[in-house]
């Protein structure tokens, strides 16, 4: 028995020893990961997540402490994206943080806005123009449809309306398969 | 000479024939014209005229922001004189079918143009020739419309080795180029002239598919004429895609110009002839570009090529060679790489060569698609060297990062493989998925990279703002000690002077004395200041002839002051 | 509406499929000659359970029955797989590896085009490892000879009388050298192992090597109408030329000629037919002469080496493994890319 | 000529732990990794690549152990214990290292990583090793050979798991079901290579 205690602890002693100098040795600093993740995140800002913004949430997966299909922005696609980044397995959007919708852009009444600038403060991208008193107006452009701005505003002058198509942002549709069976009516 | 091959490549049957045969037609204009003012590759640019203006032929209705971005566009011109009736969405001849700014003009039927004038592009800089160019609206008649103007851009410091002129017409059906330069062989070669120069081109080579041996006749005949040295028309063999613009770079110089980079760049240019002929109205003549020649064709009873104005609808322009009965579609361009037209009535525009009549028996629908058997006729048929079939089995599956690794952009969406695929599969239509799909997401990515900049500016702006917000609050309650301070200094003036404005700042040190870590007003800091003023100005006179009394006096005050200078120390921030 | 191309050439996978199976009916007529219409019968089994099969899964899997049945490909699996076992094997045997074929090694991975691994040699495979005494009891030529077609009928369905297959059966000249140089005691060579051998024939055995001749001119067809390329047949036929030729030159006591090699067993039928199938075969030209030189060279190692008496279905199999990176390997350099 | 059959001894070894006696598709062993790396071939040949290093590591030590502590003080029975914890110690500093070197790679081998720990291939080929009787350097071989095996298998999977992305397998297969299918496939080709290290 006595052999085989020693045996053990000196195993044990030696192989400690190991170890404890390769975590020192191979210490890692920072986490190149959260930039990975943040890439694939839309960066709408828009707290859906439950996370103050893209990057907080980005830091969140990297450390394992947020899922991965908390974005509704994303939409599969992105849940797909992250899940092949870090080999976890794919789910579907969790219902709690939203359902994925098309792109819109926030557009303001200019007739009804009162000039509050509140819109402007929750702006997380200042994409909002505008003065105290002065009317608003949302730079389409730059505008990533997070809605953020809607619930303060106080005469609900803010809608958000989805992205026409136009000939510069069509997209050729797939190919019909002609060859599944047709559905009978 | 020596001429080189490309991959694949395929021999559908021409019918060319009948409208090849015929000459040239002008066409009157129409009842009205409707000119979209995006008609070339880049931006859209903005209309000129508003509704009710009358404009007379050649006059510009539409020009891009040239300042900015416009750079890449183009200029659009009225085709005929006529007055403005709307600027208007109107559907393009585009495959969406979707709708964009329009100008329509009802001819006055005077057709009177606007002063014409020659420009003598010898005596010009690079970039204004340039921007003539760009006024003149002249872009690639090929079908692509890439602004000229921006294709001669290396200009006048690197000489350019190879200038190719671009008539192999490779696509069935199309007879525009080959009616062109039968016709009007010495302008089209008056326009390579120009273009020759403006590029400082060593050498010229003008490739034509030798099925169309009159066209090889008029234009060797017309170079013979000139006296243009290192000028030859070169008979290419007649093949689909020989007349794509890599294609016939690779074909005449052995060249092989990758996706995404300048001919230039590897020291050769090419433009079509029908661009040639237009440079050459738009240089010599003063006349910007305002027609076209387009080829109708397929399901009609007289195919020919007519001289078209931009902007006619294209069933005025089918209705001359009279469409069959059992007509069902318009296809502009060729059956290889034409796109179906979401009506008939979408104005012909400049990337317009064919109007190309199709029927069911004319074009009837393929079998029913069956899987892909990876047997490899589309990799042979490829002329871009591609495996299309790769590029299908992740275009259809939808991975389209492994599509890009297969080189999907490569693909210049000729259709050789589709034509010769056993599955009848429509190959192209998933590269055209994949790669709308692809371009959809750099513009979402462009976005979203925008959109976390600007957010981190915010933040980062945040961070200032609060700094500077803690920065101020802190000035200001030093601020408040030092006038706390001065009023103690004046609670024992010196002289009477100071009695009514020490008073003064008594009363106000009793408002601040209970909280003064709290800020003052301003009143209470101008208050302050003034004492303090008053108080140096005091203690100036007091040094230069102090009394012992008042020594004693001052003594007595600095000790006061140190003492509550000792007192306030610990409060005040460390900076101070 | 479609969208362009609008022009299509007149091709399609049935007709491919069709003259690959005209170009076996050479092979097949010599086999009918030398060994009996049993083939025929097997041929026939192995189709009908082809198309039974496939209307099942077609069915159940919810598409249309009319273009995948009569496409052709399954027939062409059928064939082969007849082909490549025994003529006179049991019944069972073709219909169970003609099942398998179908539902596993093709139906599960999407069907038509979409199997990574040749549905026949996986049947082949599975079955000479599930029934070894099945797959390698060959009829003899003078026994096979003999019998009419309704012995071999009988034979085929177990009827009565039924006979011991033992009686007709021989080791095929692969199995007998190796059986003859492995064993220890008896200092052979191929020489004399040959001399010794009942059905020896020109260049392999009598009769198969004129099926193998059938083979042959029905591939140089195939190649000639442009369905195959010459980079997999050329490819296999040389390197396991030079594979045998070399070991031959170097030991003829213990390696079999060349020629004997590419006339015996399968090598013929997989150098035009079996290997061919594109949909598991490498696509590149490049990656087409490395996955033929590839079978080859293992079909060359377990015929001497390994435990099975003919190895085409395993190196088949083992290279359709590589075949994807062969594949990402082998790309062709795009027009404009630099290698 | 000593030499020469030394040489021959030792290739056969190799040749029989890469493909005759391949640990995934022969022996059965270590399906776990396999079957969870191997959806890209980027983090199969990393995780092959860590396999290889555990592996070859794992059989040294445990063959020192065996021969240097357990036979002299007749301690056998400790012979799987003390093999798992010396094949811990490697993988985590494994672990280590490769999340210092390449941050991606770790992230996604991720729970694999640790989990060549319990990859029964790991402890299976020392524990093969003994059996064999193999001595030291016949025992790195075969622990290099069966990783060989190991990476080769995963690489082969990844590639047609790969390409398997794009197919249109039946809804009820897709994912693990048909990468079983093709696994047993695969073995059964690998069956072909039976008898070669045999030959004589």
């Amino acid at each position: 028995m006595l052999p085989a205690l020693l045996v053990m602890a000196l195993g044990a002693v030696l192989l400690g020893a190991a170890l404890g100098f390769a975590a020192v040795k191979f210490r890692v600093e920072g986490d190149p990961l959260t930039e990975k993740i943040d890439a694939i995140l839309p960066q709408t800002q828009c707290g859906q997540c439950g996370y103050p913004g893209c990057k907080p949430y980005a830091t969140a997966i990297a450390k394992g402490e947020a899922e991965i299909n908390q974005c509704p922005p994303g939409g599969d696609e992105g849940i797909r994206k992250l899940a092949d980044l870090l080999g976890r397995e794919y789910k579907p959007l969790s219902a709690e943080h939203g359902v994925e919708k098309p792109k819109a852009l926030a557009v303001i009444d200019e007739q009804r806005c009162i000039g509050c600038t509140l819109c402007i403060q929750a702006c997380p991208v200042d994409a909002i123009v505008g003065a105290a008193k002065q009317m608003h107006t949302v730079i389409a452009a730059q505008c990533t449809g997070c809605e953020l701005c809607v619930p303060p505003c106080p005469v609900d002058c803010i809608a958000m309306v989805p992205i026409a198509e136009d000939i510069s942002n069509w997209k050729w549709k797939y190919p019909v398969v002609a060859i599944r069976p047709v559905a009978t009516r | 000479m020596r001429l080189f091959n490309f991959n694949g490549g395929v021999k559908p049957e021409p019918h060319k024939k009948n409208a090849a045969g015929l000459p040239i037609a002008v066409l009157p204009a129409p009842s009205f014209l409707v000119i979209p003012l995006h008609q070339s590759i880049g931006g859209t640019p903005r209309p000129l005229v508003n509704a009710g203006d009358f404009v007379l032929k050649g006059q510009r209705i539409g020009a891009g922001d040239f300042s900015t971005a416009g750079e890449m566009s183009s200029a659009v011109h009225a085709s005929t004189s006529g007055q403005v009736v709307a600027v208007e969405e109107r559907c393009m001849p585009h495959p969406s079918g979707l709708s964009a700014l329009c100008v329509i003009i009802k001819p006055d039927g005077r057709d009177q143009w606007i002063a014409r004038q020659p420009f003598d592009y010898r005596h010009h800089s690079p970039s204004d020739t340039r921007a003539y160019l760009r006024d003149a609206g002249i872009v690639g008649l090929g079908g692509a419309v890439f602004p000229t103007h921006l294709k001669i851009s290396s200009g006048k410091h690197s000489a350019l080795d190879t200038l190719i002129i671009n008539g192999a017409e490779c696509e069935p059906f199309i007879t525009c180029d080959d009616r062109l330069m039968r016709e009007r062989a010495d302008a089209v070669l008056r326009g390579i002239g120009i273009l020759r120069e403006l590029l400082n081109a060593k050498q010229v080579l003008i490739g034509i598919e030798d099925n169309k041996p009159e066209a090889l006749a008029a234009m060797t005949a017309a170079v013979q004429s000139s006296n243009q040295n290192g000028m030859a028309v070169v008979a290419v063999p007649t093949r689909y895609p020989a007349g794509g613009a890599k294609q016939l770079i690779r074909v005449l110089t052995g060249i092989e110009v990758p996706h995404g980079k300048r001919a230039t760049d590897y020291g050769v240019q090419c433009f079509n002839v029908g661009t040639a002929y237009a440079v050459y109205e738009a240089v010599a003549l003063g006349q910007p570009l305002i027609s076209r020649i387009v080829t109708v064709a397929g399901n009609v009873a007289a195919p020919r090529n007519y001289e078209v104005l931009i902007g006619t609808p294209m069933k005025d322009v089918m209705a001359h060679s009279q469409p069959l009965d059992d007509t069902d579609r318009l296809i502009m361009g060729g059956p290889m790489m034409g796109v179906t037209m979401p009506g008939n009535e979408v104005p012909v525009v400049k990337a317009t060569n064919c109007i190309l009549v199709g029927s069911p028996k004319l074009f009837p629908p393929p079998p029913p698609e069956m899987p892909c058997i990876r047997c490899g006729e589309c990799a042979k048929a490829c002329p871009a060297n591609l495996q299309p079939f790769e590029l299908y089995w992740f275009s259809r599956a939808k991975i389209f990062g492994k599509a890009q690794e297969y080189h999907l952009f490569d693909c210049i969406e000729c259709g050789c493989c589709a034509y010769v695929c056993p599955s009848n599969i429509p190959l192209v239509d998933y590269y055209r998925f994949a790669k709308s799909e692809i371009w959809a997401h750099e513009r979402e990515k462009e976005s979203a990279d925008e959109a976390r900049e600007r957010y981190e500016f915010r933040q980062l702006r945040e961070a200032r703002e609060q700094q500077e917000k803690a920065a101020r609050l802190a000035a200001k309650t030093a601020a408040s000690r030092a006038a706390a301070l001065a009023h103690v200094a004046e609670s024992h003036p010196a002289t009477n002077a100071n009695q009514s404005a020490a008073e003064v700042s008594e009363s106000a040190s009793a408002a601040t004395a209970p909280d003064q870590a709290a800020a003052p007003t301003p009143a209470e800091l101008i208050a302050a200041a003034l004492a303090r003023a008053r108080v140096q100005a005091t203690e100036a006179k007091n040094t230069t002839a102090p009394t012992a009394a008042q020594q004693a006096e001052i003594d007595a005050i600095e000790a006061r002051r140190a003492e509550i200078r000792a007192q306030a120390q610990p409060h005040l921030p460390p900076d101070d | 509406m479609n969208n362009s191309p609008y022009l299509h050439k007149a091709a399609s996978v049935q007709s491919v499929m069709l003259r690959v199976l005209l170009a076996l009916l050479p092979g097949i007529a010599a086999y009918v000659w030398f060994f009996g219409a049993a083939i025929l019968l097997q041929i026939a089994l192995a189709s009908l359970t082809a198309f039974a099969a496939e209307a099942v899964v077609l069915k159940l899997r919810g598409k249309p029955l009319r273009p995948f049945l009569t496409d052709g490909s399954a027939l062409v699996t059928a064939w082969l797989i007849a082909l490549s076992f025994p003529p006179l094997a049991p019944w069972w045997l073709i219909v169970l590896a003609t099942a398998i074929a179908m539902v596993v090694a093709k139906h599960l991975y999407g069907g038509l085009g979409q199997n990574p691994f040749n549905p026949a040699m996986v049947a082949f495979a599975l079955m000479i490892i599930a029934y070894p005494q099945h797959l390698s009891q060959w009829p003899s030529l003078p026994a096979v000879v003999q019998m009419d077609f309704a012995a071999q009928w009988a034979m085929i369905f177990n009827l009565p009388p039924t006979q011991t297959l033992d009686a007709l059966t021989m080791a095929t000249p692969l199995d007998a050298l190796r059986t003859a140089l492995h064993n220890a005691e008896s200092k052979t060579t191929i020489a004399s192992a040959w001399a010794n051998y009942p059905a020896a024939g020109h260049l392999a055995d009598r009769g198969r090597e004129w099926v193998a001749a059938g083979y042959l001119a029905g591939g140089v067809w195939l190649m000639q109408q442009r369905i195959i390329t010459w980079h997999l047949p050329i490819a296999f036929i040389a390197t396991l030329g030079l594979a045998a030729g070399t070991a031959h030159l170097i030991n003829p006591a213990e390696f079999a000629a060349p020629l004997f090699h590419l006339f015996s067993g399968g090598a013929m039928l997989a150098a035009f037919f079996i290997i061919t199938d594109p949909v598991s075969a490498a696509t590149t030209p490049y990656g087409k002469l490395i996955f033929a030189a590839g079978v080859a060279f293992i079909t060359w190692i377990i015929r001497c080496f390994g435990a099975y008496p003919d190895g085409i279905a395993f190196a088949v199999l083992l290279m359709n493994m590589c075949v994807p990176l062969i594949d990402m390997a082998t790309q062709p350099r795009v027009f404009g890319h630099k290698k | 000529m000593q030499r020469a059959s030394l040489m021959t001894s030792y290739f056969l070894i190799i040749l029989g732990a890469v493909l005759v006696n391949n640990v995934v598709f022969v022996r059965i062993l270590g399906l776990c990794p396999f079957m969870g790396v191997s959806k890209k071939l980027e983090t199969a040949i990393g995780m092959g690549a860590a396999t290889t290093f555990v592996l070859t590591m794992a059989c040294g030590t445990s063959y020192l152990i065996d021969t240097w502590l357990l036979v002299p003080n007749h301690l056998e029975y400790l012979r799987t214990l003390s093999f798992i914890v010396t094949i811990a110690a490697i993988v985590q500093l494994t672990e280590l290292a490769i999340q210092k070197t390449s941050p991606v790679l770790h992230q996604v081998l991720g729970i694999y990583l640790p989990l060549i720990t319990t990859n029964c291939a790991v402890l299976g080929v020392p524990l093969l090793n003994i059996g064999l009787k193999h001595n030291l350097v016949e025992s790195l071989l075969f622990g290099f050979g069966g990783a060989v095996g190991f990476t080769l298998a995963m690489i082969l999977f990844a590639g047609i798991r790969e390409r398997l992305e794009g197919a249109d397998i039946p809804v009820h297969f897709r994912g693990t079901a048909i990468a079983m299918i093709t696994a047993g496939l695969m073995s059964l080709a690998f069956m072909g290579f039976a008898g070669l290290d045999k030959y004589k």
